[in-house]
């Protein structure tokens, strides 16, 4: 456990020394957010009818980014092989990384979104809702790119295409985080939505740090 | 010209800013007072906008200094990469959080000024989000700047970007014609119009002169600190 | 003879479909080293993958004190000292910080006076705060090296460890692996280059196919 | 004028070694547009309606995606020093990067968006219009994409930097593609959008280039 | 002696805000090799870099033939054959596409029969189709050695040439350096190894601060 929390540490430390990393995944958070009203139109009914989607997939798009060089800058440093040969189970360091990376942009998305509803004109017990959604929804983003990062280290072409697999598995968190959201503002079965995306968050930390530490065995070799 | 050229050097730039620096303060901060009294108090208030109207003696100064702050920065970009002027560097890294700040303020008090005008604090008007990206552009050049571990290169890379995104500042602009569907409120096309009272816009223009010089004053500050931080940091890595 | 520490029996290897080697056996005891030596591409580096089981190998067996490495990993792992032909450094961190996040890694206890003492052997105190990224080959490759001395393992297994080294560098190498095999370790070493070290033993590996 | 010829070929072939990350792109591409229909709803008015920005915001998302290791990947393996020695201008090799990752996002997303503006219920002639945008509209997000990658090359950051560098910049762009769709289907003037869409693309083809090769030369020392 | 070829004069250069070398001058003649040796740390990958135009040195200047590199870069470039630290190679590209590839980014039409010679000259032949990525490093070095002898240019930079080398791939990395040199070109290298070719001249380079 103790290298858990250092590989944790290391990872923050990390991203703390590159200041204002952080800031930049939010900036282009609410830059991606502030390009479809653009793209679509002003028009204030349109923009709070499809704000909990466009949030939604501006965090899925910040997480991504920011995920694609998780474990490729580890493996290219040779410092994967330091993880491969810490002597205590992959899967938590496979966990660790994708902690480290949640805690640095899932959580901020989570508390900047709500500031970002309002400029859609969404209301405030909705705000909340959006916080909440994104709150339990990002850590499964997290998870799952983190498996893709992992099997896309090696190259193969079919590490790549199990990569194409891994973003239609982002696909259900997305639509329950979003339709969660929609269901609160449309008077619909709010609980009922984040009742799924939470169980999807825990089948995701079931299963995910198995199969993300596979494909780092696989990938050092 | 000629005086720009003589300010590139820092110890020269040095001596001219001590020399500028209390008379400017001075100046600026009677010319606020003043301004602040012609805003406040001696203009009167709108018959429809009531006092919220007086916002407008912050608000448009601000966005007019947040865009010359941003060609400023172009300009110095230009004589960076051009002419290697070393202090040009060091400007720029002093001007672009001071144009970001009046862009901050810009943006922060037309949303105040919005929620009792529009009914809220944010609409996709062309205006309105022409202005958040240049916060933005601003936002990168500030990242930009300070994401390399030596400094020159961080000013040089600043530079390249903010060249070029100075293209991009007068397509915003022309872009309100092509884009804008929600138009600007009645209200702002009267008072924007040529018949505008003289009430107002003394004041208004007084204000614009008084954020100009607080503008030049804290770049001026800034980059003094600038230098001394490059000197130092110089210093420290060659002992 | 010492009775054997490590015992390696019949290990066979492929890479990308071709076998590299084929029932290879040595057996080390307490302060052997081994310098592994043979042409570019005959399976130096594959051969310490394997035994740090990084990769699989095709058959054989891996023994630690007479217990199977693949039957207890995690224990195995604890063992090792690595050094790859990558150092395996982040270059955002500084020195210092690499090596006490390595250690911390491995899950011991960071250790002042180790790390210092490590920073001293190759000469790096003047460079422990320096971002690993505005360092020069060598210092890389030295702050790798200091990063294997403070595992304090048993088993060091190192890829070419003279690369990029200058002349004092190497000879503060020579010292520390003197010391750690005096203290009754084992190290298997890869190299083009001589050592330099009295009564190593050598495995030439065969020519590639 | 051979060695921009080699230079294009060369990372053509490289992609051809993986098309697994085209496939990844042009996945994200679908993947991001379909959410929108499942997240907002059937309601035919309302997806046609905003059908041109969607498309025109996952295709600047998709292309920015693929963008972070345009330059990345030369530099980390020492090619980019060899580009950097090559005895030809640094600015066509610039170019040439630029382009080869236009063929292969820009051009696929191009031939990609009708099918997927179908979907939303768009007409032909809408449809083709989509298409005909987007061909002249992607290269200038190749080029502004290109310039954000190679500023952010020796810097501490990751992709999202670029990201945040790029958005802005490319906004322009955005606006008037869209724009040009919209104002077909609404039966304003095609034309004067389409003329300053590719007015930009002109003025990015001429400045870039320069910058870019500027950029990476400072990332080189 | 013969006229020099290439003369250096005063150059001094800065990382990170340190100096690493100043008044740095010599000239070299037709056939002539410069081994750079020094400390790690010492700048010899920095002075390297500089004559390669790959960073702006703070002060001097480089000539050949009289004329000054940087008044017409593009020309130099063509001159120079370059190795650095890193191979410079594509991971997914084979040996040969590698080889053309490079070839053909500095504008010279690819040559078959030359291709070959190179590969056989440094016992590539049978790799020629393989992945780059699954070679080993000294395979990967004596790539990027092949295609610094394709490139026919007049002047060799080499950092650290003999890295990851075995014995018969040395030689034959020393057989091409002297060809090089007797065909009249030059060579400047960094090197912690003898470079083991006679009548080489050296450059050592001070001490780090
Ligand atoms: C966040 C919201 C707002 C932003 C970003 C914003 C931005 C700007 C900008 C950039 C200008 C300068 C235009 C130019 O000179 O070309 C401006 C001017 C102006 N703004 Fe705002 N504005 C906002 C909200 C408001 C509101 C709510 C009002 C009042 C109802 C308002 C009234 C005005 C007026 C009267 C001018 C001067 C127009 C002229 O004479 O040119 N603004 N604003
Ligand atoms: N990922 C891989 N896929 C396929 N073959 C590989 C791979 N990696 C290495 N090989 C091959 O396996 C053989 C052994 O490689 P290895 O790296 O072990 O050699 P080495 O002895 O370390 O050589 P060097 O002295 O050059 O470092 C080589 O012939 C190499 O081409
Ligand atoms: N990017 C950088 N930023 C700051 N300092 C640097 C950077 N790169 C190198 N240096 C420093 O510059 C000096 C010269 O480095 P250089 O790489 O030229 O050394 P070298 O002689 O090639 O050493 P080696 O034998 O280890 O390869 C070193 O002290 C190094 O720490
Ligand atoms: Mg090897
Ligand atoms: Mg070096």
């Amino acid at each position: 456990m103790s290298g858990f929390a250092a590989l944790v540490a290391r990872d923050l430390r990390l991203v703390w020394r590159r200041p204002g990393d952080v800031a930049v995944v939010l900036a282009f958070f609410v830059v991606a957010t502030t390009l479809f009203p653009l793209g679509i139109g002003p028009e204030a009914n349109v923009l709070a009818r499809i704000a909990a989607g466009v949030l939604w997939c501006a965090a899925l798009f910040a997480a991504l980014l920011s995920l694609d060089r998780l474990f490729a800058a580890d493996f290219e440093d040779g410092t994967l092989d330091l993880l491969l040969l810490a002597p205590w189970p992959l899967e938590l360091a496979a966990l660790a990384k994708c902690c480290a990376h949640w805690i640095v942009t899932g959580l901020p998305l989570a508390a900047l979104a709500p500031l970002l509803g309002v400029a859609f004109g969404l209301e405030s017990s909705v705000l909340l809702a959006l916080s909440a959604t994104l709150l339990v929804g990002t850590p499964t983003l997290s998870l799952i790119g983190g498996l893709a990062a992992a099997l896309t280290l090696g190259a193969r072409k079919s590490g790549a295409l199990l990569a194409l697999l891994a973003l239609p598995l982002c696909v259900p968190t997305l639509i329950f985080g979003a339709g969660a959201v929609e269901a609160l503002a449309s008077g619909g079965d709010f609980g009922a939505h984040f009742a799924v995306l939470a169980a999807l968050a825990l089948v995701a930390l079931a299963t995910t740090p198995w199969a993300i530490a596979a494909a780092l065995r696989q990938a050092g070799e | 010209m000629a005086d720009l050229h003589f300010l590139a050097n820092p110890a020269r730039f040095r001596r001219f800013s001590q020399r500028v620096v209390p008379s400017l303060s001075g100046a600026t901060a009677l010319m606020l007072a003043v301004g602040l009294y012609l805003a406040l108090l001696q203009s009167p208030p709108d018959y429809q906008q009531g006092d919220t109207v007086r916002i407008m003696f912050v608000h448009v100064p601000s966005a007019w200094l947040a865009m010359a702050g941003y060609a400023l920065l172009a300009g110095l970009g230009a004589s960076l990469l051009i002419w290697r002027h070393p202090l040009a560097a060091l400007m720029a890294r002093a001007a672009a959080p001071v144009g970001a700040g009046f862009c901050a303020v810009c943006l922060l008090t037309g949303s105040l000024w919005g929620r009792p005008m529009w009914g809220a604090y944010w609409v996709w008007d062309a205006r309105l989000t022409s202005m958040l990206l240049l916060f933005f552009l601003y936002l990168g050049h500030i990242a930009l700047s300070r994401a390399y571990d030596e400094p020159e290169r961080g000013d040089r890379a600043a530079a390249i970007l903010a060249l070029i995104g100075v293209i991009n500042l007068p397509i915003i602009k022309f872009s309100v014609d092509w884009w804008n569907t929600l138009h600007q409120p009645a209200s702002v096309v009267r008072l924007g119009g040529p018949s505008i009272h003289p009430s107002i816009l003394v004041p208004l223009l007084w204000m614009a002169v008084t954020l100009f010089l607080l503008f030049v004053l804290l770049v001026l500050l800034r980059t003094d600190t600038e230098i001394d931080r490059r000197r130092l940091e110089n210093a420290e890595q060659q002992a | 003879m010492a009775t054997p520490l490590l015992e390696v029996a019949d290990l066979a290897c492929r890479r990308g479909g071709r076998r590299v080697f084929e029932r290879l056996s040595f057996s080390l005891g307490p302060g052997e080293l081994l310098a592994l030596i043979g042409r570019n591409g005959s399976g130096k580096t594959t051969l310490l993958r394997a035994l740090a089981l990084l990769m699989r190998p095709e058959a054989g067996t891996i023994r630690w004190q007479g217990v199977e490495a693949r039957g207890e990993p995690d224990v195995w792992r604890g063992r090792l000292g690595w050094l790859g032909h990558l150092e395996g450094l982040k270059a955002d961190l500084t020195v210092a910080e690499n090596l006490l996040a390595a250690e911390r890694l491995r899950g011991a206890p960071p250790a002042e006076d180790r790390l210092d003492s490590a920073l001293v052997a190759f000469d790096l105190s003047s460079l422990a705060q320096r971002a690993v990224r505005t360092l020069s080959a060598g210092q890389r490759r030295r702050t790798a090296l200091a990063r294997v001395v403070l595992t304090q393992a048993p088993i060091w297994l190192l890829d070419e460890p003279l690369n990029a080294l200058d002349a004092p560098a190497q000879a503060a190498f020579r010292e520390a692996l003197a010391t750690h095999l005096e203290s009754g370790g084992v190290a298997i070493a890869a190299t083009h280059a001589d050592l330099g070290l009295p009564g190593g033993r050598t495995l030439e590996l065969g020519t590639p196919t």
